[in-house]
């Protein structure tokens, strides 16, 4: 298994099944149907919609920093689709908001997030999911305990841990992963590398020829996957997710992608990446690879996307037009949660900065 | 009752949690097996099995960052930090996720840890085991931080923090593990956090201070009083939630106060004491209120640690200070 | 002389340092090619090549743990935080290394080393980059905390912070970096450690503060003459070396006192000024000194955070209630 | 190279040249010669005297907490003696003497830090070492910016530093390895895997099956060698400090070693290892395995081991005297080199505590 992936075999291409032109790699039958792909297909559709909208409301100071999934469309929603929402956890990083939907987070508590409002990192009742995790790798230790103590409750549930090439780098990654091999904890590690931090290529990250090569240090299997490549996600997080539901074990996924867009609404990437790469990187869009093996197969055509985008946007429109509705702030917003039991003290700020400062009505 | 040390307190109150709880589960380096590098989770594995009593490889941030996994997924977890010094390690964890979890998710996720941890000085201990950190965690909001100086409280305080639903950073004195012990109730009970607890009154000077330093503050106190002086010493028990009235009376009632702790003195915690007694009590304070603190350097070498904790002779040279002022 | 942004007139110190002394080397996440998120050091490394500013992983702990080693070899290292809520992650190697390591060597390794870390509030960043963890690094002995106000002071206080052989975190005001700007000189000049910087003299009451929060208070101050109050402004500059007689001076002048920051109240610095404040200036006080800080709940998201982070309306409603005590 | 070892490779036996019994392996030609021997023999033999020399000191309450190296002489001295003081670097843990005292450190230094002057914590004018470190894995990132100096300022000198199976297993000790990998740092990471951190059995640390599969994640070579073998330890190392001074970059040696006594002189073992499995691993003693090939070369015997081991005793005596005699410490000791400059509060809490109790005069 993974345990015996080698240097070799990471500096061998990405596993890879649906080809650049969207034909499926002979003998493999997705464990996608039509109606399956199709609803992939929609959610990824959905986010590059998502996207532009967000880019759009940030530039009009409607929005905070936002970051897009824009290029990591198939690595996040091949990986999300192999879990079951019912039972299996998300632990995302910041750029995941694909899987985050299906597992029941809205779209206007996302809008509401990324505007500001505390309620939007609620992340709705029941939905098996932790927030966005902005200090880097901090998630990857988390993830660790809760499929550990869903295991230790008797709980067959899996739990899919999101983090970048860049926090591959932390600390909490290392010490996650190592606690994990130990107590064979049920997570599926999806290390999205993207090729950049910010404004750091992968090769200034690490030497490692792949970050797959980290798996057999912690004595659990690594894969190296095409991370434009649905089909291929898809499959390595499948076969995962049941060895980690089988009492197996974790799994360490390397999903090589590309962050084609900014690394947020404040980033300028003109900086530091280089034109021609950006432009081969575009030409490997895991949508335009996905939508030629869909029209293949007559699932769908330009009308079909034309019209699907349309009605993403409207359904964008109502979730933005929801989010702005949200009632102003008022200082209960900067007490409310900290303690279950607050100290005195606490409550007595509160009170001075209520009298100050008096809520405003809904 | 039954006089116990208070490694055996805090033994008792972890044995009654697990018994009592079937969420309760500990985690640290070194504790099962092992029972703890000071035996305070001694004979517990054997109990309740190595699935509630978890060694852990050797990573503070895993230890603390696992636990809030544990804690989402709807356990109690009790993670200890074999040395509050190596807290450090995790301090992005305690300060940036433990504290903040159940305000990040509006409630979704509380965090009803507790964090042990034990600290302080002349036990001769290498460096970096000694350190008191509290003041660094009392700057951390979300969390609460308890620091108890008897038996009786360790373990009234433990059953305390483990059933309340936040975080709370639970340190306990390295030298009083065995040298403090005192009357400790066999069955169930607790302390609540936030009310501090007068251990002698004096209507010339309060001393202040909390966990061993209070075992200090007390000896200081009876010197002074051969020497003619009432000095009164409140023990805080908890610094998060502070005991604002109990502060206030007590100087109130003297006019006189000296705060004592382990840690250096710049941006202790015993700033914070002197801050909120000149806000609380200003009117009634006839002179200004002393620190008696160890210096603003690093821990030192066993060789002369003696000199660096405050000792008793150091809290009675204050006291004349104060009470000559 | 040139009128220059504060992060123009850090960007010039650097590129001062660089050039002058051959031994100055920068490392951080995104200083390169990037130039630093917030472009602090635009333009360094196609000067000065990549072997001397440094783009580094994404791992905090090892961009200062490295620079610990960097300093035993005889470099003079200056690693970035690239925001000071991260220094919780490498915060054992700052307390416990970096703050340490002279004392530990016996003065064999000093550590010559400058951390910089932008921090504060009101720019609408995400999650943990705002925090003011200050009061966190003053209670970690052997380090020195400098925290400019002014543009000027910015590239005085960290061409002396370069030279000075002790480390130096130097906290940098985000929402200052562009902000605040005033006259910068071209040449070389430094500007001493540990000593305040007298903002505005008032016979009433003076604010001490730091970094950004000097602009709050000065603002306030101005509103307070409006009213008829005589309000002076006390610029601390470094917290590590703390102009100790510049608080007793200022305070004696006129008797009351409020003090300012970005961060939590209990056990924040504010505390630590409180203390100092009564402690050398406690018969000219004629009324509680008062802290103006955030309240103790974490940094909160965007939509609230101009509540959170204290005001020109919370320090003038300071004044008045210091002023009618 | 190593960046080929895998699961596989560590899975096997790791690399011995010097059986149990004394014979040299088939071929292999080592590069210490007679003298060279000997001298890595008296000073595995002096590090066995030291140990229980001061296990009897601290029983005395003459010492503080002592760990000895006992059992891992062999990992020590095998690696260190690949070393050029004059040039080379060593960052130790703190279980590492017989490396420290040949970069030059002192006898009488150590035992004054083992007895709680800082004085002990110097590790001499011109010596090639970094102090003990008790933060553990901290020492690490250390070692990589010190080969990372040494580089930058034109230096060929090598960083060889230890650290333990338990200090792995922090996030420093990954975030020091991917550097070291990324800046081809010229370190030599000798990871001392004695079996037990405290009570902590490997096992527990991590599942995977070698310490030395980290390497691939880091793109260095890794390699997996008997740490009770002077021979392999030497040859593995001299090869590593060889590919760093030449620009190649790190090297992870795992030393397979066992830790013969308790953890230190405040642990019972008797608690947690099995005594079948402690007889079995002494019986693998480096000491025994040295002396046999030694014999076998005619360069030692009984009576020359004995009159070693006088001449060992006679040396501690005096260098525990020297060191006992040193001046009691005065309260300048806790503020002494606090600072270079140190600010004005701190020298007034230094008159304030000289006052209080005028420092000892020598
Ligand atoms: C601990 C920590 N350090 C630094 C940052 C600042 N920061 C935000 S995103 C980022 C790059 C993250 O790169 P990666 O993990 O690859 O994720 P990506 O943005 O590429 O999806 C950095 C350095 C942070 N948020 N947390
Ligand atoms: C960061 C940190 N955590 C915990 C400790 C307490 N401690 C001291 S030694 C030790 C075990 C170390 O094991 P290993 O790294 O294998 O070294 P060994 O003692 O086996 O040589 C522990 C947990 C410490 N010193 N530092
Ligand atoms: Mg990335
Ligand atoms: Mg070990």
């Amino acid at each position: 298994m993974g345990a015996g992936v080698t240097a070799t075999d990471a500096a061998a291409a990405p596993r890879c099944l649906l080809a650049p032109d969207g034909t499926v790699a002979d003998g493999h039958v997705p464990a996608l149907d039509d109606a399956g792909l199709l609803d992939a297909w929609r959610a990824m559709r959905l986010s590059r919609t998502v996207d532009a909208r967000c880019f759009s409301l940030q530039r009009q100071g409607r929005l905070g920093t936002y970051s897009s999934v824009n290029g990591e469309e198939a690595a996040v929603v091949g990986s999300a689709w192999a879990l079951d929402p019912a039972r299996d956890w998300v632990v995302p990083q910041y750029r995941e908001l694909p899987a985050m939907l299906r597992q029941g987070y809205t779209l206007v508590r996302a809008l509401q997030y990324f505007m500001g409002f505390p309620a939007g990192n609620h992340m709705g009742e029941g939905v098996n999911l932790l927030p966005y995790q902005i200090s880097l790798a901090a998630q990857i230790p988390h993830a660790v305990g809760l499929a550990w103590g869903l295991r230790h409750q008797g709980s067959d549930g899996v739990v899919c841990c999101y983090f970048g090439d860049g926090a591959s780098s932390e600390g909490d990654a290392h010490e996650a992963l190592n606690l994990a091999g130990v107590r064979r904890a049920p997570v599926v590690f999806v290390l999205k590398n993207n090729g950049w931090a910010i404004s750091t290529p992968v090769r200034r990250q690490t030497a490692a020829s792949s970050f797959a090569d980290r798996a057999a240090g912690y004595g659990m299997p690594g894969e190296l996957v095409d991370g434009n490549d649905l089909l291929a996600m898809h499959d390595a997080t499948t076969r995962a997710v049941a060895r980690a539901r089988a009492g197996d074990g974790p799994t360490l996924i390397e999903a090589r992608t590309y962050r084609m867009g900014p690394h947020n609404t404040s980033d300028d990437p003109t900086r530091y990446v280089d034109a021609a790469e950006l432009e081969e990187r575009r030409a490997a869009d895991p949508l335009v690879r996905l939508r030629r093996h869909l029209d293949a197969r007559g699932l769908t055509d330009d009308a079909a996307e034309a019209a699907l985008e349309a009605e993403h946007k409207a359904l964008v429109d109502a979730a933005v037009a929801e989010a702005e509705a949200t009632p102003p702030l008022g200082p209960a917003a900067m007490f409310d949660h900290v303690f279950a039991r607050p100290p005195q003290r606490l409550d007595d700020q509160r009170a001075v900065a209520e009298a100050a400062d008096p809520p405003e009505m809904p | 009752m039954a006089v116990m040390t208070m490694v055996e307190a805090i033994r008792a109150g972890l044995g009654a949690a697990l018994e009592g709880d079937e969420r309760v589960l500990l985690l640290g380096q070194d504790i099962g097996v092992n029972g703890g590098v000071f035996r305070a989770t001694e004979g517990l594995q054997e109990r309740f099995g190595a699935e509630r009593v978890v060694d852990m490889p050797l990573a503070e941030a895993v230890i603390v960052g696992s636990a809030v996994g544990l804690a989402c997924s709807g356990l109690v977890p009790i993670p200890e930090l074999q040395f509050l010094g190596f807290g450090s390690q995790a301090f992005h964890q305690i300060e940036g996720q433990v504290a903040r979890m159940r305000f990040r998710s509006q409630g979704a996720y509380p965090m009803p840890m507790v964090l042990r941890a034990p600290f302080g000085g002349n036990v001769r201990t290498p460096e970096l085991h000694s350190d008191a950190h509290e003041a660094k965690y009392v700057n951390a909001p979300g969390l609460k931080v308890v620091m108890p100086a008897t038996a009786h409280d360790a373990k009234g305080m433990l059953t305390e923090a483990i059933r309340d639903p936040d975080p709370v950073l639970f340190c306990e004195p390295l030298r009083g593990y065995r040298l403090i012990s005192d009357e400790v109730p066999e069955g169930d009970y607790t302390v609540p956090l936030g009310r501090a607890r007068t251990v002698r009154e004096g209507s010339d000077l309060v001393i202040v201070a909390y966990s061993a330093a209070v075992v200090v503050a007390t000896r200081a106190a009876e010197r002074a009083g051969e020497e003619g002086y009432s000095v009164g010493v409140l023990d805080l028990r908890s610094l998060v939630p502070l005991d604002v009235d109990a502060l206030r009376e007590a100087v109130a009632g003297c006019g006189r106060a000296l705060v004592l702790h382990e840690a250096p003195l710049s941006a202790g915690f015993g700033a914070e004491l002197v801050a909120t007694i000149q806000e609380e009590a200003f009117w009634s304070l006839e002179a200004p209120v002393l620190r008696v603190t160890a210096y603003d350097a690093p821990y030192p070498p066993g060789g002369i640690e003696e000199r660096y904790v405050p000792s008793v002779e150091r809290v009675l040279a204050g006291v004349r200070t104060a009470l000559e002022a």
